[in-house]
């Protein structure tokens, strides 16, 4: 089982349980369509999103990552967005440095209420993954 | 057949690309300032002139190696059970170890010891080592930190070796140690190394001379006082930081961790050098570890290649000599020093200098 | 102080029917400091028919000048035109965020535009480049007798995601800057009421009605000058007030200047400078009570000496527009 | 001149502290090796030259007991982040400062005499480093074979210190040089780069020299490239995980590696592993204006934040 | 581990675009999984009760249901599993519904994406571990923040249900939005004479501790324990002497301070007394106005005050609580005319907004209750009111209605024609809603009985003619363009969210929608609680609301806050940090991200320094676990091996 070959690539998305996560469900709740391409994972807020998840869905076969929070300022834990700002910033400056196009990875702020902007980062962000096609970090080498 | 022969240097490479034809040739090249043993092709730069970065071990004994590939698999009728289905690939190539050291070479019959040599053999390493050729080149001068003499080896020392190069003015005097090396003789390219025998024993000798022997004796003998004392060993290693690279760049440290890793209900087991430096090493599922502090880890290192490695093995030093471990320690820990040290001689030296002590 | 630069793309009206707005736009501009640059070889800015059949070629009509602008040394135009301003910033607009319709129009053009211009209109750069303060430095002349409206038409704050500039319901830009001269200007409710002017022929007797709307307020609110700053906003008030008198029985004699005109008067420029002739309805009236501002200060302060109000007379030191205005009242 | 200096400092010092470290010959001509000096007597084992390239103070967060230590400017560095992060005590060190004008990169030097074995080494009075080998003797001259941290090096003299053995320098290396060869690493294309990094980090035999040789590597037994329990990467030896591991230890280090180089000089197979880092400090820098290492109140920026950050601007699709 | 998987049709919710049997036979094929279904309602009883069988029956200790978003019936599938004996956090839930069959077209694509999310599901619920709730003391105090209507039913409400209530509102006095209509719709009674007696009630209620002219400052706890920090801002008159005698006012010789309670319609002195009905009924100092601040000498109010009350040094004092709760009733706030160029923007003294219309029509308020307008104080034969000014209008940001204007408009109309008889009222209006118990009829009797005119359309331009103001709209009805010349103009301006609604939101850790105003927990189900547990909404500080919707609220807020003090102890969430103090290097880096000083330093007993969790005060956000570099604190189901389990589950496929 995998993505479904020539149709999807592979997406994965971090959103936090209380604004973004609730913003998908608020854009599924008024059905506005989205490409399939993401995979959800849930995390309390976006500052537990360490940038090492996202090297590491990059090396191991992800095309795309996805994190997104609560607007800055409205964070339900106050701060924990800020943190990840400054994180999620340091990390995509760093990609490309390794040879990562940084545009396979996206941070930005969804709130509970916006579910057609939810819609929009989605078919954005995934639109873009299909114009940079598969990212073939993956190679293995045993040693 | 001639018992020895010559390699003219402009027809070494036509003598890798025939050994090529039917084996991998694993050989000295140059990456940038580091050498390293890589599968030979043409765009390769050859490197003979220093011993490389880090020894051929991994060649027949790979850093990591896939033991098996396990699937759980449900019955098709019954979802309740599972069965699991392992697969083993053990295909092994042909392959060719080339200009490697004589110690590197020599670290192979340490690890024979324990994986072969046994009741138990380890498939794995038993036909790697059998599959493999290995051609050396014996050393013509010392490289820093090398004490091979001191451990019973030398810069021509053939025990490992199925062949042995010495580099002469225009080429390669080739001496066959094992049957499988006395084929490569057959080979086009070699020629009759007769007239060669008196100038390859003379550099040889002349290599040995050069090395210096830090423990001035052949048979080396540890203090069992001084090296069961933690103060000794504390202070000798204080600046040790434990990582890994003495024990990786070791031609004769073998120590191993089994891991599983699996996702989705596949998975693998994989056999990893492990080093005994690591404080991971022996740390235990409860949470403690016998050997939590560095300079216990140190102890158990140079304990394994100079103490308990010789008590079982009929006295054979785990150590071939190559200073690797010296050369690319972060903070030049030398352990020839440590082991002089250890020697009941050495233990006398320590005496009169901690009486002076506080 | 640099001299401020901008290219200067005056369109077509400035060439003819309302030369006298690049006349006095040109002479308030070089008092101010501010230098026009000519823009070699302009061409229409589309604000033909063009846009209403092919908004891709009548883009491209603007942007073939944009290019050219882009290829000057400022990379400001500014835009006396109304009309024109609008055509050109709505290409600009459309060709920097939207990629395709950039390149549809770049098609037809023989050097691309790249999306570098900014433009503004004539009023915006005087207003917020300049300033009021360096307006009212360079007065020379007070104008005691006018009382102005300021009527900004349908498009020069419109559509406001195009104009970017003042408010859309209720502009200030051009009451603020004769205010600045000294001159007194008076709220209106009919800013940017509709004037008709664009069915001139085809609906005569509806533009009639709609411009003797504007002029009746502006003459409900006590105004005897209307300030405009748009060729056809000027035509049509101007030249029409006849045509409205004969069909609506008004009598109305009101003046319509172009804004750059009312500077130029308080900056000393003769009516003739101005091109003052060029009015249908003639403002000699209005000028007659022109005076140096030196002059007309003491003046006032005579009077208020005169009415033993020795207490004011500081105040009107300070602000002797004001004082004037109060007594007036 | 400075060892004497640095020796009076030592015999100072020594009956306030445990011990205190610095450096003494190592195995061979170029490479010397710390040197923890406990009684008088063993002051003699010093030395000072510039060979003496090793950042001390890796050693100082792990004794509990008040130690001298004997460091360069940039080797203070360290010690104003350990600060920073509260790592260390300042009352329990004494830090004796030598002002420093370049010291060698052994791996330079044995590049330029074609990896020989070293017979001894010498420095004459005029910046030069002599290297005996059985092939005679080379004459090199140091600024050619420093570390490339010393070629662009603002901190010559210590930011912090107790003792000062000669007197402060000043940088004359121009502050923009600092970042220069990242900025220039960055215009190669995204694949030059990708490729540059599989071919260099293939060689990794994760040994964590690179590691355990980081002062501000503070996890040590704790590190994530070996435990389980969280399980971040594998004991496989494939680029992948080779690739991870570094990109673990990049990101850790984000705002606080002080580019000392250590785990670039002690890496064994000559992998540039310092320039990840260095990478993150230009942006930390531009995002944050912040240098670690530099000043003892500073805050390391990913432990902290501004409500409004006048640098991040928010991305658009 | 025994995997059981639950796939839910939800009716056709997910069955539809999903096809749910596929992904039940994909599953068990899942090592681990030895047991999976597909069920038409998983959530109902009888679906409920599958799982619980199951558990029993296949000896299930891991559940993953696959059904809508774990926001929806993540507590009530960990409820049925515990039932059943199991951890409640051996529960994991994919969203196949939400983020799957409503948002995707293909039903292959779609298929396939709920088979990943379910793996990925079982992936990471086979790395959950059980978590066990502690329990801690609750002080059972609540605040309620604002006193307006609906505060003061909540803060009543309270206090009668036996608890201690901390009242703060901002103003000087209690009363809200309420305490300034004239009557209220639709029965045309006194609004301040229902509302005054129980301004009262709070006053004199004994469990009640009413700060008025305060703020908060700072909230800091959680649910159960909360520390507030109140403002009490220096009204310079010492309350505790002030009789509210009302002597400064009438001798303060600053008259043209703005009125705040007036909306500006009057101005009033710099001491002043908001209203007469004001509680508490004490004067305060607006320091903006007063010439004792601005010019430096005055002190006529100090000499004349018989009470010795006056105080020009006073400063901000600031004071402390601790509650378990909090009711935030902090209300709403009104779009200015300067937000209408095409109507003015203020320029014209007779167009004015709806709420000053309401002071002018009031008895006790400037006018006296007679209708003058403003700039001439006459009375206006022609009044035209314009609804959704502001509302309804994306151009504006206040793209939704306002709830409320159509019924008071009607009701200003009435009013209008009762005070002058001879007058016309016209309504210019886009839909009429008046959808309330009564409503409809009343908007009826204002255009039936009381003969306001009410036109269809929209307001265009309103400009001055002579003491006219014309009013220039369209009547989409009739399709023509309609100038009505009005004496005095009525805009229902946008009700907007409160001003500091946001910053209030952010003290609170609750969610603002774009408008500003608060998000509740579920729009239907869950109206009046937040997302931040402890925390309730009341009134129109979570969208423009009327008065009885607020003051339900308000009572549904107090009897949510009821029930959880119902209980002495609070159970909290495990789902909090972890340390690991084997693994913990003492480096603290943990204690220095962590938002609410949850982490402090522990000495072990071999004198290691670790870090150490504080459980309650955890609130699970997670930031120490990315902040911590070897992995020592892990926040408990989200551990990085959970999440890495996810990952792995999506790119290691």
């Amino acid at each position: 089982m995998s993505v479904v070959a020539g149709k999807e690539l592979r997406i994965v998305g971090f959103l936090c349980n209380w604004c973004s996560y609730g913003g998908a469900d608020t854009a599924g709740v008024s059905r506005f369509k989205q490409p399939t391409d993401l995979r959800i994972i849930k995390v309390p807020c976006s500052g537990r999103v360490d940038p090492l998840f996202v090297v590491r869905a990059l090396l191991t076969g992800a095309d795309g990552v996805l994190v997104s929070g609560c607007h800055p300022r409205d964070c339900h834990y106050t701060d924990g967005n800020f943190y990840a700002r400054r994180r999620l910033e340091m990390l995509k400056r760093l990609l490309p440095f390794v040879g990562i196009d940084e545009r396979r990875f996206h941070y930005t702020w969804v709130s509970a209420s916006e579910g057609q902007k939810w819609q929009q980062v989605v078919t954005d962000f995934t639109n873009r993954i299909h114009q940079l096609g598969p990212l073939h970090v993956k190679k293995e080498n045993e040693g | 057949m001639p018992d020895t022969g010559y390699l003219p240097k402009e027809k070494v490479k036509d003598f890798m690309r025939e050994l090529a034809k039917d084996a991998v040739v694993y050989a000295p090249c140059l990456e940038g300032d580091t050498v390293i043993f890589r599968p030979f092709s043409e765009e390769r730069t050859l490197c003979f002139d220093r011993p490389a970065n880090s020894p051929p071990k991994s060649v027949i004994y790979p850093q990591s190696e896939q033991l098996f590939a396990f699937e759980y698999k449900k019955d098709p009728e019954d979802h309740q059970k599972m069965s699991v289905e392992l697969k083993a690939d053990t295909n092994v190539p042909g392959m060719v170890i080339f200009a490697a050291r004589p110690c590197d070479a020599r670290g192979f019959t340490i690890y024979d010891r324990v994986f072969i040599d046994t009741d138990t053999p380890d498939p794995y390493y038993k036909k790697r080592r059998e599959n493999t050729l290995i051609v050396t080149l014996s050393c013509a001068e010392p490289s820093p930190g090398c004490f091979c003499v001191g451990v019973g080896g030398g810069p021509a020392h053939k025990e490992g070796s199925d062949a042995m190069m010495t580099e002469l003015e225009g080429g390669y005097f080739i001496e066959p140690v094992s049957e499988k090396g006395k084929a490569i003789l057959n080979k086009s390219m070699i020629e009759d190394g007769s007239p060669y025998l008196q100038k390859a024993q003379e550099a040889q000798a002349k290599a040995h001379e050069a090395v210096k022997n830090p423990f001035e004796t052949d048979k080396l003998k540890i203090s069992q006082d001084l090296f069961n004392n933690d103060a000794f060993w504390e202070e000798a290693v204080s600046k040790c930081v434990s990582c890994g690279a003495c024990t990786y760049l070791c031609p004769t440290c073998y120590c191993f961790n089994i891991t599983d890793e699996q996702a989705s209900g596949k998975g693998e087991r994989i056999r990893s050098w492990d080093a005994c430096m690591f404080f991971h090493f022996t740390l235990e599922a409860s949470t403690h570890n016998p050997r939590p502090t560095r300079f216990q880890r140190f102890k158990n290192r140079v304990g394994h290649k100079f103490v308990y490695y010789p008590e079982k093995y009929d006295g054979a030093i785990a150590c071939c000599g190559c200073g690797r471990c010296i050369r690319y320690c972060p903070v030049s820990v030398d352990i020839s020093e440590i082991v002089s040290n250890l020697t009941e001689s050495g233990q006398k030296q320590q005496q009169t200098a901690g009486s002076a002590k506080k | 102080m640099a001299e401020k630069e901008y290219a200067y793309y005056s369109g077509c009206s400035l060439e003819g029917t309302a030369k006298e707005y690049d006349t006095s736009l040109r002479l308030v501009m070089k008092t101010l400091g501010v230098k026009l640059a000519e823009i070699p070889d302009w061409s229409c800015c589309g604000s033909t028919p063009a846009h209403t059949v092919d908004h891709v070629f009548a883009a491209a009509l603007a942007a073939r000048n944009l290019a050219i602008i882009e290829k000057m040394n400022t990379h400001t135009v500014t835009v006396p035109c109304p009309s024109c301003l609008t055509v050109l910033k709505k290409a600009h607009i459309g060709m920097t965020t939207d990629e395709s319709f950039k390149n549809e129009v770049n098609a037809l053009l023989d050097e691309p535009y790249e999306g570098k211009v900014t433009a503004k209109s004539s009023l915006q750069v005087i207003y917020e480049d300049i300033g009021l303060e360096a307006i009212a430095d360079r007065v020379t002349h007070a104008l005691p007798d006018l009382k102005v409206v300021a009527y900004y038409g349908c498009i020069l704050n419109r559509p406001p995601d195009i104009a970017q500039f003042d408010d859309p319901e209720n502009p200030v830009a051009m009451d603020k800057v004769i205010s600045a001269l000294g001159i007194e200007v008076l709220d209106y409710a009919f800013k940017t009421e509709c004037c008709g002017a664009a069915f001139g022929v085809p609906k005569r007797a509806m533009v009639n009605e709609l411009t003797h709307k504007i002029l009746s307020m502006a003459i409900d609110v006590g105004a005897n000058c209307i300030a405009v700053a748009c060729p056809l906003c000027q035509q049509n008030l101007d030249l029409r007030q006849e045509q409205v008198n004969q069909t609506m029985g008004s009598s109305f004699n009101i003046p319509v200047l172009y804004f750059t005109q009312i500077m130029g008067l308080a900056y000393g420029y003769s009516p003739d400078d101005l091109e003052m002739d060029k009015l249908v309805v003639g403002a000699d009236h209005l000028i007659r009570s022109r005076i140096p501002v030196e002059e007309y200060r003491k003046m006032k302060e005579a009077e208020a000496a005169a009415a033993k109000k020795p207490a004011k007379a500081k105040e009107m030191k300070e602000e002797p527009k004001e004082t004037a205005k109060a007594e007036e009242n | 001149m400075s060892t004497e200096k640095v020796k009076e400092a030592i015999a100072k010092i020594l009956p306030d502290v445990e011990t205190v470290i610095c450096y003494q010959q190592g195995f061979d001509g170029l490479h010397t090796t710390p040197l923890f000096i406990k009684i008088p007597e063993e002051i003699n084992g010093l030395i000072w030259n510039p060979l003496c390239v090793q950042n001390l103070t890796s050693y100082l967060p792990s004794i509990k007991k008040k130690v001298g230590i004997v460091v360069k400017g940039c080797d203070s560095r360290t010690i104003v982040q350990y600060l920073q992060e509260g790592l260390i005590d300042r009352e329990k060190i004494v830090i004796i400062g030598v002002p420093c004008t370049g010291v060698v990169s052994v791996k330079k030097v044995l590049r330029e005499i074609g990896h020989q074995p070293v017979a001894g080494v010498a420095f004459d009075d005029n910046g030069n480093i002599v290297v005996k080998t059985s092939k005679g003797d080379r004459t090199l001259a140091i600024a050619d074979v420093c570390p490339d941290k010393c070629a662009t090096c603002q901190y010559p003299t210590p930011i912090v210190y107790d003792y000062l053995a000669g007197d402060p320098i000043k940088s004359d290396k121009p502050k923009e040089s600092v970042h220069e060869d990242i900025r220039q690493f960055d215009e190669k294309t995204l694949e030059e780069k990708k490729a540059y990094w599989e071919k260099e980090l293939e060689k990794c035999i994760r040994c964590y020299a690179c590691r355990n040789a980081c002062p501000m590597c503070i996890c040590q037994d704790s590190c994530i490239a070996e435990t389980r329990e969280p399980h971040w990467i594998s004991q496989k030896l494939s680029l992948t995980e080779k690739f991870m591991f570094h990109m673990i230890h990049a990101v850790h280090l984000a705002g606080r590696c002080v580019e000392c180089g250590e785990c670039e000089r002690v890496c064994p197979m000559d992998i540039p592993v310092a320039k990840l880092k260095k990478k993150i400090n230009t942006e930390m820098k531009e995002l944050f204006n912040y240098e670690p290492g530099v000043d003892p109140d500073g805050k390391p920026p990913m432990y902290t934040f501004n409500v409004d950050e006048v640098k991040i601007k928010e991305h658009k699709l | 581990m025994r995997v059981g998987v639950f796939i839910c049709h939800c009716g056709n919710n997910i069955a539809g675009t999903v096809d749910v049997a596929r992904v039940a036979a994909e599953m068990r094929k899942l090592p681990g999984v030895v047991y999976a279904t597909n069920y038409m309602y998983t959530c109902s009883e009888p679906g409920q009760e599958e799982i619980k069988q199951a558990i029993r029956k296949e000896g299930l200790d891991r559940i993953v249901v696959a059904a809508c978003s774990p926001r929806m019936h993540e507590n009530t599938f960990r409820k049925t599993i515990e039932k059943a004996g199991l951890n409640r956090y051996f529960l994991e839930m994919a969203n196949i519904r939400e983020h799957i069959s409503w948002i995707g077209e293909d039903k292959e694509l779609n298929t396939n994406k709920a088979i990943e999310a379910v793996k990925m599901a079982v992936a990471k619920v086979m790395n959950n571990k059980p978590l066990y709730s502690s329990s801690f003391k609750v002080n059972k105090r609540v605040l309620v923040i604002g006193g307006g209507v609906a505060g003061m039913q909540a803060a009543l409400d309270c206090a009668d249900g036996g608890l201690d209530v901390v009242l703060v509102e901002k103003s000087p006095s209690i009363g809200g939005m309420m305490s300034r209509l004239d009557k209220t719709f639709p029965t045309i009674d006194c609004s301040i004479c229902i509302l005054g007696p129980k301004m009262v009630d709070v006053v004199q209620h004994e469990k009640i501790k009413l700060y008025a002219y305060s703020e908060i400052d700072e909230i800091k706890g959680y649910v159960g324990n909360y520390q507030i920090k109140i403002r009490k801002k220096a009204t310079y008159v010492d309350w505790s002497k002030c009789t509210g005698c009302g002597a400064c006012m009438e001798k303060c010789p600053t008259r043209n301070a703005y009125d705040h309670f007036n909306f500006g319609v009057a101005t009033t002195r710099a001491i002043n007394i908001p209203f007469p009905q004001a509680i508490p009924k004490k004067a305060k100092i607006d320091p903006e106005f007063c010439r004792q601040f601005t010019k430096g000498k005055c002190g006529v109010c100090a000499k004349i005050c018989p009470t010795g009350a006056i105080n020009y040094e006073m400063k901000d004092e600031i004071v402390a609580e601790d509650v378990g709760a909090i009711i935030v009733a902090t209300g709403y706030g009104l779009f200015d005319l300067d937000k209408f160029p095409e109507y003015g923007a203020g320029r014209y003294p007779d167009v004015i907004t709806g709420i000053q219309y309401e002071r002018i029509l009031n008895a006790s308020g400037p006018t006296s209750g007679h209708i003058l307008r403003p700039s001439d104080q006459t009375e206006p034969k022609t009044v035209v009111f314009v609804s959704c000014a502001g509302s309804r209008d994306k151009s504006l940001g206040v793209p939704y209605c306002s709830n409320f204007c159509c019924m008071y408009i009607a009701k200003q109309a009435i009013l209008t024609k009762d005070h002058i008889p001879d007058s016309q009222s016209y309504v210019f209006y886009m839909d009429i809603r008046s959808n309330g118990k009564g409503y409809d009829e009343f908007t009826r009797r204002a255009q039936e009985e009381y003969g306001a005119k009410y036109i269809r359309g929209r307001v265009a331009k309103i400009y001055p003619k002579g003491k006219k103001m014309v009013v220039r709209g369209a009547d989409t009805l009739l399709g023509t363009q309609v100038e009505v010349e009005a004496d005095l103009v009525v805009l229902a301006t946008a009700v907007i969210s409160a001003p500091g609604a946001a910053g209030m939101a952010e003290k609170l850790h609750i969610s603002y929608d774009t408008f500003g105003f608060y998000v509740e927990s579920h729009p239907k189900l869950r109206p009046v609680e937040t997302n931040t547990s402890g925390v309730y909404l009341a009134g129109a500080c979570q969208g423009p609301k009327d008065i009885p919707a607020s003051v339900g609220q308000g009572s549904a807020a107090a009897s949510k806050v009821l029930s959880l003090f119902s209980k002495d102890m609070l159970e909290s969430d495990p789902a909090i940090a972890q340390v690991n103090i084997n693994a913990c290097v003492g480096c603290l880096k943990c204690v220095k991200t962590c938002p609410f000083q949850a982490i402090k330093e522990e000495v072990l007993r071999n004198g290691r320094k670790v870090a150490k969790v504080i459980e309650t005060v955890c609130a699970g956000c997670g930031v120490c676990t990315s902040t911590c570099p070897c992995g020592a604190i892990q926040l408990q189901h989200f551990t990085d091996n959970q999440l890495l389990a996810e990952v792995n589950a999506i790119c290691q496929s």
